[in-house]
């Protein structure tokens, strides 16, 4: 894969998509502290849109079909922008624990166990 | 030797700096690091953005990722990154199975990504070069309800502007401003009752 | 990651506030010397802030024990030696009160010339270095530039800038050098007109107000029970100078001139200079209140030295020759508190009949000006906090002796 | 450039490097210079102001060696990193400020079309871009283990990240009276008098460039917004610990961030390179930078852009040697009350005008008074 004389395509990008994605993945799997959750899930969230925009990208495609095209950069945007939204969420949800439970350890906060 | 492709190049450097910086995430122990490696890991993400011709979203990514929402988690961060709470260690059995979890959606999604021959890169680099970005006014307009590569709709309804995304624009807005709010609520500082009878008394 | 290297006793582990403790000084920016300030913060708000003082200490007092009041006289400039001419002045007075002395007019008129402008270029200094505590760099630079001119005018007096020891007991070193005064009326002239640019630069200036106004108020009464003085007490609108209301050995020096105390009386100040008005904003006592009161002082401190010159041109005679510096003093007891710029500087002075004093001991007005500061700092943020110091004007070498 | 050195050199990745380098460095220089003018500016303007001389004897008459003089004290000090800090975020801070500051150099247009990088997103890349810069102040500040630099940080994030809000709402305007964020575009559209200026276009416009300097001045942490380093509380702010070379670069960033707020001021609202008086256009000089006169049309151009810029520069310099430091929590309500709201009013009244009136106020005020004309001459005409 001579990527200095080929054209960039689009399972280019899907690999890339994938290696972010199982980072997060594994990063919201290994991480105690409640912050490093949410960066997992930052992780995982540009991973799917890195997927996005490669399948909105016609010019990443052999054929002449145009795939998402612009869907896929609005759908995108739309992530980005809910992802804001979320980690303001989640960003209170922690300071809120931290404040109450003086720690930010998610192993910790086990209150709503059934 | 035929000419560099430096789009490719680009994209390696790119590629590579995305993926090691996440990888450096889930690795760093010191939350405030992983912070770090992350805005590196989104800032390179914003840089293949460009090179895939979506410029617009790129910039979004770099404003509204890098500059707003890391900002709030740096800020999340050294509000709560005291002492002990900085780095917190995993046990290595979650790693293992992490490892291996992990391994196996990778290993999924890759084969993924090389089996479906409809998604095959273009042959040539004059084949790709031909290819015309799409500019940020088209995708405005798709926000708005109209969509400028879908001009040619069979469909009357859908020509006629309802085929963008007006609906989900108006519904993330709204959503957006009710997060906001809520956020806010959510940690607002909470004073303990001392200062405030502190404060009570100091007036005359 | 600061209760690693905070000392545990001064740290609350107590996670649920995020409070933090802070040292402002003795090596910082706006702490006016070796002041060091404690500030206990929750976020951006101060809960409470403890002086730590002595960093500037010289067992000022000691020495007064071991040298003859002449010799001693050098020392008093080092208390406040941004006004030491009234430093001079306070042990000179209280000296000549333990001696039973009086002074001749002429030497009296020309005490009152550098009294007065070493109050102005005190409170220039005060004044200016408030802006600069609140961030405005370029009114310190003007107001060293009228300072200079009245310390080049103490040159030509007495051959020093900062420590003039000028004013001595019994009377002054030398009189005024030839042509001494058209410089001074000259330098007057030309100041006048610039504190108008002083009161555009900073007191009428918008962000100036909402920098101080309503900032550090201090009622009359807490004014008055933690013993502030100057300023700091007519900023809080008590009518209170020792120049008109102290003791007669102090007011007699002011006889027979005509000045205003500046203190908000019944809502006003006196005003016989078109002055920017007070804003609505400002409360009285609070830091506006003291800077302004400063201002206001330059003025009528510039109208006496005007007056004294005058007065001085038409007195007869000469000036008072020094005290003999090792002539025994009688033996007794003698306290005077003099109005210095930064507040009363009181001297108390015990002899058992030798040269040597038995008992020196300087009563400072910074450092009871100073006392306020952890009761006015409660609960302000930490901006305030040097905008609350600033205004009290200390000087630590006066807290500190 | 490019075609010469792929003839010369045989590897054309080679000549593409060496090409790309120098480019690179183009760029730097523009910002490394400007950086070292706006400091000599700085030290010049405040002593004027003060009644100093300022520097006068390095380089000659007016001191114009005092910067790079400067800077070789600063190479030559001790390179400090407290026992606390974080090492390597510590050293890595200063960078990520500079770096952010510099990209925006990328996008930022000198004249018609002499820009890096002609980015269709070209104004908001630039936002985006120099809101990195707070990144690199946050991280130093935490990184230092100090406690006067990370309150320093924290008022940068809380200021920064609440300024960047109305900075984007008034950038809107212009872009929203061009219809394109192209920048070259947006200065094109102002070509022509003065009049054709957008601060000037309607009176949405005209209160959209101040606020938008008061958020500029704010976002580039500028007196009286300087609460970050405030030197009279926080000792130094993030910049407490930084000492020699790390702290040039942080006041390179500061430095070319103030070029760049300037600049963009200039291209947005004050009609990018286009002079006051069409001097090009009454020429016929063209604005094809490839001939000859629309090399001079640019260059012309070229001049136009910086007076405006370093005029804003020397204002935004003239405001910190002026007034006090905000209080955080005026700035902000400043913000939040004030500039946030304005903002949003403006862009609401934009949208109004140019609906109402497309033209701008001008033309409006033209098409209005041939109206007048035609119907005066109308009754004549019946009267006749």
């Amino acid at each position: 894969m001579n990527l200095l004389a080929q054209p960039v395509g689009l399972p280019h990008y899907l690999v890339v998509s994938a290696i972010l994605f199982v980072c997060g993945v594994v990063c919201m799997a290994t991480k105690r502290n409640m912050l490093g959750v949410l960066m997992g899930i930052e992780l995982v969230l540009n991973g799917a849109n890195l997927n996005f925009v490669a399948f909105g990208s016609p010019m990443l495609r052999a054929g002449p079909s145009d795939g998402l095209g612009l869907d896929g950069q609005l759908i995108a945007l739309f992530v980005i922008v809910l992802a804001a939204a979320e980690a303001a969420v989640a960003l209170a949800i922690a300071l809120n624990f931290y404040h109450t439970h003086a720690t930010v350890d998610v192993d910790r906060g086990e209150e709503l166990k059934g | 030797m035929e000419a560099i492709n430096w789009h490719g190049f680009f994209f390696l450097f790119f590629a590579i700096v995305a993926c090691a910086f996440a990888m450096a995430v889930v690795v760093a122990d010191n939350i405030v690091r992983m912070a770090c490696y992350l805005v590196v890991s989104l800032g390179a993400v914003a840089g293949l953005y460009f090179l895939a011709q979506a410029e617009f979203l790129g910039a979004v990514q770099l404003m509204v990722y890098v500059g707003g929402t890391m900002v709030l988690l740096v800020f999340g961060v050294m509000l709560t990154a005291r002492g002990p709470l900085a780095s917190m260690r995993t046990g290595g059995g979650q790693w293992i199975m992490a490892a291996i979890a992990g391994g196996a959606l990778l290993a999924m999604l890759l084969q993924a990504a090389f089996s479906v021959s409809d998604w095959a890169a273009p042959k040539t680099i004059q084949e790709q070069a031909a290819v015309e970005g799409s500019p940020s006014a088209r995708l405005g307009l798709g926000l708005m309800g109209v969509r400028v590569d879908q001009l040619e709709q069979p469909n009357l309804m859908l020509r006629r502007g309802m085929s963008g995304h007006l609906l989900a624009f108006e519904i993330i807005s709204v959503h957006l401003v009710v997060v906001l709010v809520g956020a806010a609520y959510l940690a607002r500082a909470k004073r303990r009752l001392d200062h405030k009878q502190a404060k009570d008394d100091q007036r005359p | 990651m600061f209760s690693e290297r905070v000392q545990p006793e001064n740290v609350e582990f107590d996670v649920h506030t995020d409070e933090m403790l802070i040292n402002m000084g003795p090596q910082h920016p706006s702490t006016h010397g070796v002041l060091r300030l404690v500030l206990r913060t929750d976020g951006e708000i101060v809960t409470e802030v403890t002086p730590h003082i002595g960093y500037l200490h010289r067992c000022v007092e000691k020495i007064g024990e071991n040298l003859t009041p002449r010799q001693f006289l050098p020392y008093t400039d080092r208390l406040d030696y941004l006004a030491g001419m009234n430093m001079n002045l306070g042990w000179a007075l209280t000296v000549e009160k333990l001696l039973g002395l009086k002074v001749s007019e002429k030497t009296r008129h020309l005490r009152v010339i550098v009294a007065e402008l070493s109050r102005i270029a005190s409170h220039l200094v005060a004044a200016c270095c408030y802006g600069l505590d609140l961030g405005s760099f370029t009114p310190f630079m003007w107001a060293f530039r009228e300072r200079e001119l009245i310390l080049n005018l103490f040159e030509d007096l007495c051959g020093t800038r900062l420590t003039y020891s000028y004013i001595t007991v019994g009377g002054v070193t030398d009189d005024l050098p030839a042509g001494w005064l058209q410089k001074c009326a000259t330098f007057l002239d030309q100041f006048e007109p610039v504190i108008d640019e002083f009161h555009a630069v900073l007191t009428s200036n918008a962000v100036f107000i909402r920098r101080t106004a309503g900032i550090g108020v201090l009622s009359p009464t807490m004014a008055l029970d933690y013993g502030c003085t100057g300023p700091v007490l007519r900023g809080s609108g008590v009518d209170w100078d020792l120049r008109r209301d102290g003791e007669p050995f102090c007011t007699e020096m002011y006889e027979d001139y005509t000045y205003q105390v500046i203190a908000e009386t019944d809502g006003k100040y006196p005003q016989d200079h078109p002055y920017p008005p007070v804003p609505p904003a400002a409360r009285l006592g609070d830091c506006w209140h003291r800077f302004y009161v400063r201002m206001l002082e330059v003025v009528q401190s510039a109208f006496l030295v005007r007056q004294a010159m005058e007065k001085y041109a038409q007195a007869g005679g000469k000036v008072d020759e020094p005290f003999p510096l090792k002539k025994k003093l009688p033996k007794g007891e003698a306290y005077l508190e003099t109005e210095a710029p930064k507040g009363q500087m009181g001297f108390m002075i015990i002899s058992d009949g030798s040269p040597v004093p038995y008992r020196v001991r300087v009563r400072s007005s910074s450092f009871c000006n100073l006392s306020v500061t952890s009761e006015l700092c409660r609960g302000v943020l930490v901006a305030d906090v040097p905008a609350i110091v600033g205004s009290l004007d200390l000087v630590l070498g006066e807290i500190d002796r | 450039m490019t075609e010469l050195l792929t003839n010369i050199l045989s590897p054309s990745w080679l000549a593409y490097a060496i090409a790309a380098a120098i480019q690179c460095a183009l760029l730097l220089v523009v910002a490394l210079a400007s950086a070292a003018v706006f400091i000599w500016l700085e030290r010049k303007v405040s002593a004027r102001i003060q009644d100093r001389l300022g520097p006068t004897r390095v380089g000659g008459r007016f001191g114009w060696l005092q910067p790079p003089a400067d800077g070789l004290k600063l190479l030559c000090k001790e390179d400090i990193i407290p026992a606390a800090a974080d090492r390597l975020l510590f050293r890595v801070a200063p960078y990520i400020s500079f770096c952010s500051a510099f990209c925006v150099f990328l996008a930022l247009p000198f004249a018609n079309g002499w820009v890096a990088l002609r980015l269709d997103v070209g104004v908001f890349f630039i936002l985006a871009v120099a809101g990195i810069e707070v990144f690199g102040v946050i991280l130093g500040g935490y990184a230092s283990g100090s406690k006067w630099s990370l309150y320093g940080a924290m008022r940068e994030a809380a200021q920064v990240v609440s300024y960047e809000v109305p900075l984007a709402l008034c950038v809107v305007v212009p872009v929203l009276l061009t219809g394109s964020m192209d920048l070259v575009e947006i200065g094109n559209r102002q070509a022509g008098w003065f009049t054709n200026w957008y601060v000037l276009h309607d009176p949405f416009t005209f209160v959209t460039f101040w606020v938008y300097a008061t958020c500029a001045v704010a976002s580039t942490n500028r007196a009286p917004f300087d609460l970050a380093e405030a030197e009279s509380e926080l000792v130094a702010g993030f910049l407490t610990e930084y000492s020699g070379f790390r702290w040039v670069i942080f006041f390179m960033a500061e430095y070319a961030s103030m070029f760049v707020v300037s600049g963009l001021a200039a291209v947005l609202f004050l009609g990018g390179w286009n002079g006051p008086i069409p001097i090009a256009g009454l020429l016929h000089l063209g604005s094809d930078p490839d001939t000859a006169t629309g090399f001079i049309a640019n260059l012309l151009g070229l001049g136009n852009f910086l007076i405006k810029t370093v005029a804003g520069v020397t204002c935004v310099i003239w405001l910190r040697w002026t007034l006090p430091r905000l209080r955080i929590d005026q700035v902000m309500t400043t913000c939040l009350k004030y500039c946030v709201p304005l903002a949003s009013a403006m862009l609401a009244g934009a949208v109004l005008w140019t609906y109402l009136c497309p033209g701008g106020l001008i033309a409006r005020a033209r098409h209005s008074l041939t109206i007048a004309a035609e119907q005066q001459h109308a009754p004549t005409q019946e009267r006749k």
